[in-house]
């Protein structure tokens, strides 16, 4: 097996991950139509999921990282566990911010996932400060922003690449490119759209793949990683992919041509995906079907997990606003 | 009179103004074709085309600062943060440049911008989609701050606000974008710096703002019912402060109840109740009852409601000020 | 005791603190080998190394960021922008992201950061170097907000800064740095929420923080030739306020004057003054007296100290709350 | 004469505006240091009034432009009188500014001036909305933004750069870039230096030229302009210069190698132009003396001007903060 090979088993991660992805997003999606979440706001990544999948295989314990609002998917692969992941999107206790972050905010430093983010770009430079970290006490993990097209032209992006670049930093800039910054497609937000380039030009190892092939996401994933984890420097990722659903789960996307949407949903990262491995004997029809009932039971769990678990109470409105106590004579400000 | 949304009003005010005037343009992300993220500029654009609906990219700082410039070159910007939350990514834009240009150059340069967005909570969208940051603006001598609770205020103070030469900042509430209200037939522009009278009442003043002027109709509702008569004072703009008004209604009732949305330390209701203790503290009969939204992010999530001021709680300070 | 100006006080604390604990470094723009815009970490990169005295391009918003997904996973940033005046350009970062991960994230986040600034006036810099933006901060819960006015507070108050857990956004004064005080040889770390009684008194309490400390400090010694005793408060830190302190005093004194640098309107000072006039005005012989810098952008040249509270300015209020 | 040759009067144009920035320059730091300007920031701009000129005389009737902290050179080049800016630097009522300014704030609407800008970076995005402005008019105006190389690293630089060249607006974003911001050596800030690259990537038209050498900025300029008046887009223009005086006027600049400094002294844009133009018989001596003459007393007048001129009033603090009076039951909150 080449150095590039995938092996069997890995292939068979790749398509679980995405398959246990995609029946979590398929669910909480039906939860928010039922108005069992909380908040006004669920974004789903249904369809991205080869990126999360074959970037976040490529990952290794102790490697941390930030996601955009989108950030579900990138969080199952990491090994977010659906319970409280699911309890958190319902506003429960049990989840994994409390109750207190929802959707958009859960982190998890287990995992090493400081955080998904609601400000657009707003991760970015977070975790190119994970990535100072690892560089300070010279360990070889890396650390990964994972943020949306929209996010190019926020300027902190530029800043935070500068830097890394600068100080050699062990940071995967790694753009999960879905065509869409709400209801404006990436060519009227960027106006050139050589992505490539301005990782480039400033001083990071750039790199675009198709974003629907998830082995060329886990090797891509790979190359960059080992460019980091080696001391060269920090990386510029870009995967090409599209949100199937709209922006929010209920935007029907009326901006969005019906033709461009098939073309896309015909390039389906999971049965294409599932189709290759069955029909060069990799897995079979029963191993697929294994791994989706475990999917769907996993689900599932999570679900009566997050009904069952308790709404928050009043009192835990003032719990974690600060981690040092302040003695009786000051009160807070 | 004609019924209309807030959203509405604000688009009536919209149109009405840049078909008044061509220097007038919107921009800001998806503000185009989208219409908006609350709808308020949807079909806009089919009347005046992508040149004055102006869909950005995702670059905060970058929208204002295209607004200053094109605002020190003769147009009349109208840019959209989308969310108030947004604000700290263009704050040195706001802060720095349009509040202090036209002092800065000794009254050479103006600008003539409204600066929309939208705040407040409702819709448990989380610590950074629900926050009331006014007080940052208020802070910032050199800009005008406006926030209208009712539909009517929205147009009229929307259409002031463009035709003003100072650059504005137009505060809008996410929780009223479906408040239906009337709304002249004709064209009316609200002035800059005249609280409104929402309620009259000669026991308790009630003094607040955006969204809060209807929980806190509803609380002097009930307080009446109780014997208490509140009067509740709608601000409007919160620079210029129409402290006039807000004098003559404590100096008839004595009796002073602030509410707001926003964290409640070193928020405009701070200044307010300072103010009012400053200057009346002889008319009053009982301090100053200030009620704020707590001292904690916004959780997403049921725990929402907690964090910002309800009716109980206004109910409550208005007894409390009444002295039962 | 030893004498030693301000900034060297900052110095030694940011030495003792990088001695004791490697997982402290300073971060910011020419804080290496340039020493830091006003001297403060001068020679420090002899003793740490670049790793450990970062110079940064000058990108605010991503230094911030920096410091805070280095504080998520284990070291002790402190970050550092050259002005206040330019915390517009990370605001976001400040508000959105440090202070509200522990809280968003259901308190398995910690950001044990400090983000040191340096504002108020006194070089007749301009409007975008002068500015004391603190009430911006205060505002946000999840910060703690530091001002230290002396030598030993600086060193004491960036001790605990540096110790603390949460996100603290330290402020210096640029009128400061070449005061010179007594400071303790042996180590000490001064806590936060505990205001100073710059100078005991009985008949008008003065409250302030930060440069103005000295000016009230002036003032009272002139009061005090004309029969006025005033004590000075200074407050160390906004957030946590010491109103403990305050309160005492105030029930002492029965007169209050509140002073600070910053713009009047929803000022620290507003805050202050509501506080006492709600909850204290059973033991007010006199109304809250204000004085804040004024609401306009803060004039390069001469006209400079025409616009934050002078001497002269302190004593009349003294005299006002006196009811001279 | 080919189309890109310059005529004899245009280059006398360019040698005599670098001599009256010149003179400018070392009279206001001459004020400075003999304590008679106001505030303690002062930033002059000898060794870059190639720049300064070359872009200026390019520019036409009706552009616009911003500047950076250290623009007096290039505001002369367009017109700026010098009396009203040694007043203001002076602190004085006939200031640009009526005092309110100072150094880092003169601008001046007449000459399309929209302001010097005391926040790195900050004025960029203003510049960006004047060529708006000319798009939206349609005009063949342009606007230009001087910055430093120091800004290079601001992530507004990067938005305007996009949104500029997403509409096609008419802005030149102007690198003044003299190898240091403050202290840090430009390869301290920017991992990279291949900043045409930067530009390009965001699909600028981008050029890179000596900032030392007049009559190449001058005809990059020139280049650069006709793009963007025919409705090409935004442009990118990067000029190497280097700052001869410290970061201010007092700075020593230990940070720097004195063998550094003399190697850029020894390229001083000034006398080898003047050399050039009199070897080729372009000038003469006494022209060039005339010149230099007709500068001193410029400077000469405006620093009696600025001495002689009133010092604001305790009441000027209240004026210009806004255009709108507001009604008498309006106090300004
Ligand atoms: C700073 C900021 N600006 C605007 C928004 C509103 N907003 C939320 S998601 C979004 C689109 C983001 O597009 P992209 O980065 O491509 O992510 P996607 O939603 O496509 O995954 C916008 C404009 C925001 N949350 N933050
Ligand atoms: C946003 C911001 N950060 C920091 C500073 C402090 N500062 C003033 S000038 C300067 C260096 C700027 O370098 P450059 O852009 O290259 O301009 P130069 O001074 O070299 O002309 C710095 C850091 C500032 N004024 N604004
Ligand atoms: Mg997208
Ligand atoms: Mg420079």
């Amino acid at each position: 097996m080449g150095k590039n090979d995938i092996d069997s088993r890995t292939k068979r991660s790749l398509l679980r991950t995405m398959v246990r992805i995609r029946e979590f997003e398929d669910s909480v999606g039906e939860m928010h139509l039922r108005g069992l979440t909380a908040g006004s706001m669920l974004h789903l990544s249904v369809g991205e999921e080869a990126i999360a999948a074959g970037i976040g295989l490529a990952m290794q314990e102790g490697d941390v990282f930030t996601t955009h609002h989108r950030g579900h998917g990138i969080f199952i692969a990491r090994g977010g566990e659906m319970n409280r992941m699911m309890a958190e999107i319902f506003g429960k206790s049990d989840g994994y911010c409390r109750g207190k972050g929802g959707s958009m905010h859960i982190a998890d430093v287990h995992y090493g996932h400081l955080g998904a983010n609601a400000i657009v770009g707003g991760n970015i430079a977070i975790a190119m400060g994970g990535g100072f970290t690892q560089n300070y006490r010279k360990t070889s993990n890396v650390s990964v922003a994972f943020f949306g097209d929209g996010a190019l032209n926020q300027g902190v992006l530029y800043e935070s690449m500068n830097m890394a670049a600068l100080w050699d930093l062990p940071v995967m800039f790694a753009v999960v490119n879905n065509q869409y910054g709400m209801g404006t497609r990436i060519d009227r937000a960027s106006a050139s759209q050589e992505f490539v380039k301005r990782g480039e030009s400033f001083g990071l190892r750039s790199l675009q793949v198709d974003g629907m092939d998830v082995e060329a996401v886990y090797q891509g994933a790979n190359r960059l990683f080992e460019h980091s984890r080696s001391g060269k420097g920090p990386t510029f990722f870009i995967c090409d992919a599209y949100r199937f659903y709209g922006h929010g789960r209920k935007d029907p996307s009326p901006y969005r041509e019906k033709n461009e949407e098939k073309k896309w949903w015909d390039r389906d990262p999971i049965p294409a995906y599932k189709d290759t491995l069955i029909s060069a004997d990799l897995i079979s029809d029963a191993d697929y079907q294994e791994d989706l009932d475990a999917a769907k039971a996993e689900v599932a769990d999570a679900v009566e997990f997050a009904k069952n678990s308790q709404v928050p109470e009043e009192n835990d409105l003032y719990t974690y606003v600060y981690v040092d106590p302040i003695d009786a004579s000051g009160t807070i400000g | 009179m004609s019924v209309m949304m807030y959203r509405e009003a604000l688009r009536l005010a919209l149109y009405e103004e840049m078909k008044r005037d061509d220097r007038v343009f919107l921009a800001g992300e998806d503000v185009g074709s989208y219409g908006g993220a609350y709808a308020v500029s949807r079909g806009l654009i089919q009347e005046f085309g992508s040149e004055r609906l102006v869909g950005t990219p995702i670059s905060e700082a970058a929208i204002i600062g295209m607004g200053i410039g094109a605002a020190m070159t003769g147009l009349r910007p109208v840019v959209e943060l989308m969310y108030i939350d947004f604000v700290g990514l263009a704050m040195d834009q706001i802060a720095n440049q349009a509040a202090k240009f036209r002092y800065m150059s000794g009254g050479q340069l103006k600008i003539p911008m409204v600066m929309r967005m939208q705040g407040g909570t409702g819709r448990s969208a989380g610590a950074q989609h629900s926050q009331s940051l006014e007080a940052w603006l208020v802070h910032i001598p050199g800009l005008r701050v406006v926030m209208p609770a009712s539909a009517r205020d929205a147009r009229g103070l929307l259409k002031t606000a463009i035709r003003s030469d100072d650059p504005v900042v137009f505060i809008e509430h996410k929780g009223l974008y479906a408040k239906k209200e009337e709304v002249p037939e004709e064209e009316e522009l609200v002035p800059f710096g005249k609280a409104r009278i929402a309620r009259s009442g000669s026991d308790v003043t009630l003094i607040t703002y955006s969204r809060m002027v209807y929980t806190a109709l509803e609380a002097a509702e009930e307080a009446s019912a109780g014997g208490i008569d509140v009067e509740v004072i709608d601000l409007r703009t919160l620079n210029p402060l129409d402290y006039h008004t807000i004098e003559k209604s404590v100096r008839k009732t004595g009796t002073v109840v602030v509410a707001y949305e926003a964290h409640r330390n070193v928020g405009m209701g701070s200044e307010i109740s300072a103010r009012i203790g400053e200057e009346l503290m002889d008319v009053l009969k009982h301090p100053v009852v200030r009620i704020g939204g707590k001292d904690v992010p916004i959780p997403a999530t049921v725990l929402e409601k907690y964090s910002i001021p309800q009716k109980q709680d206004l109910l409550e300070g208005i007894e409390q000020a009444a002295g039962r």
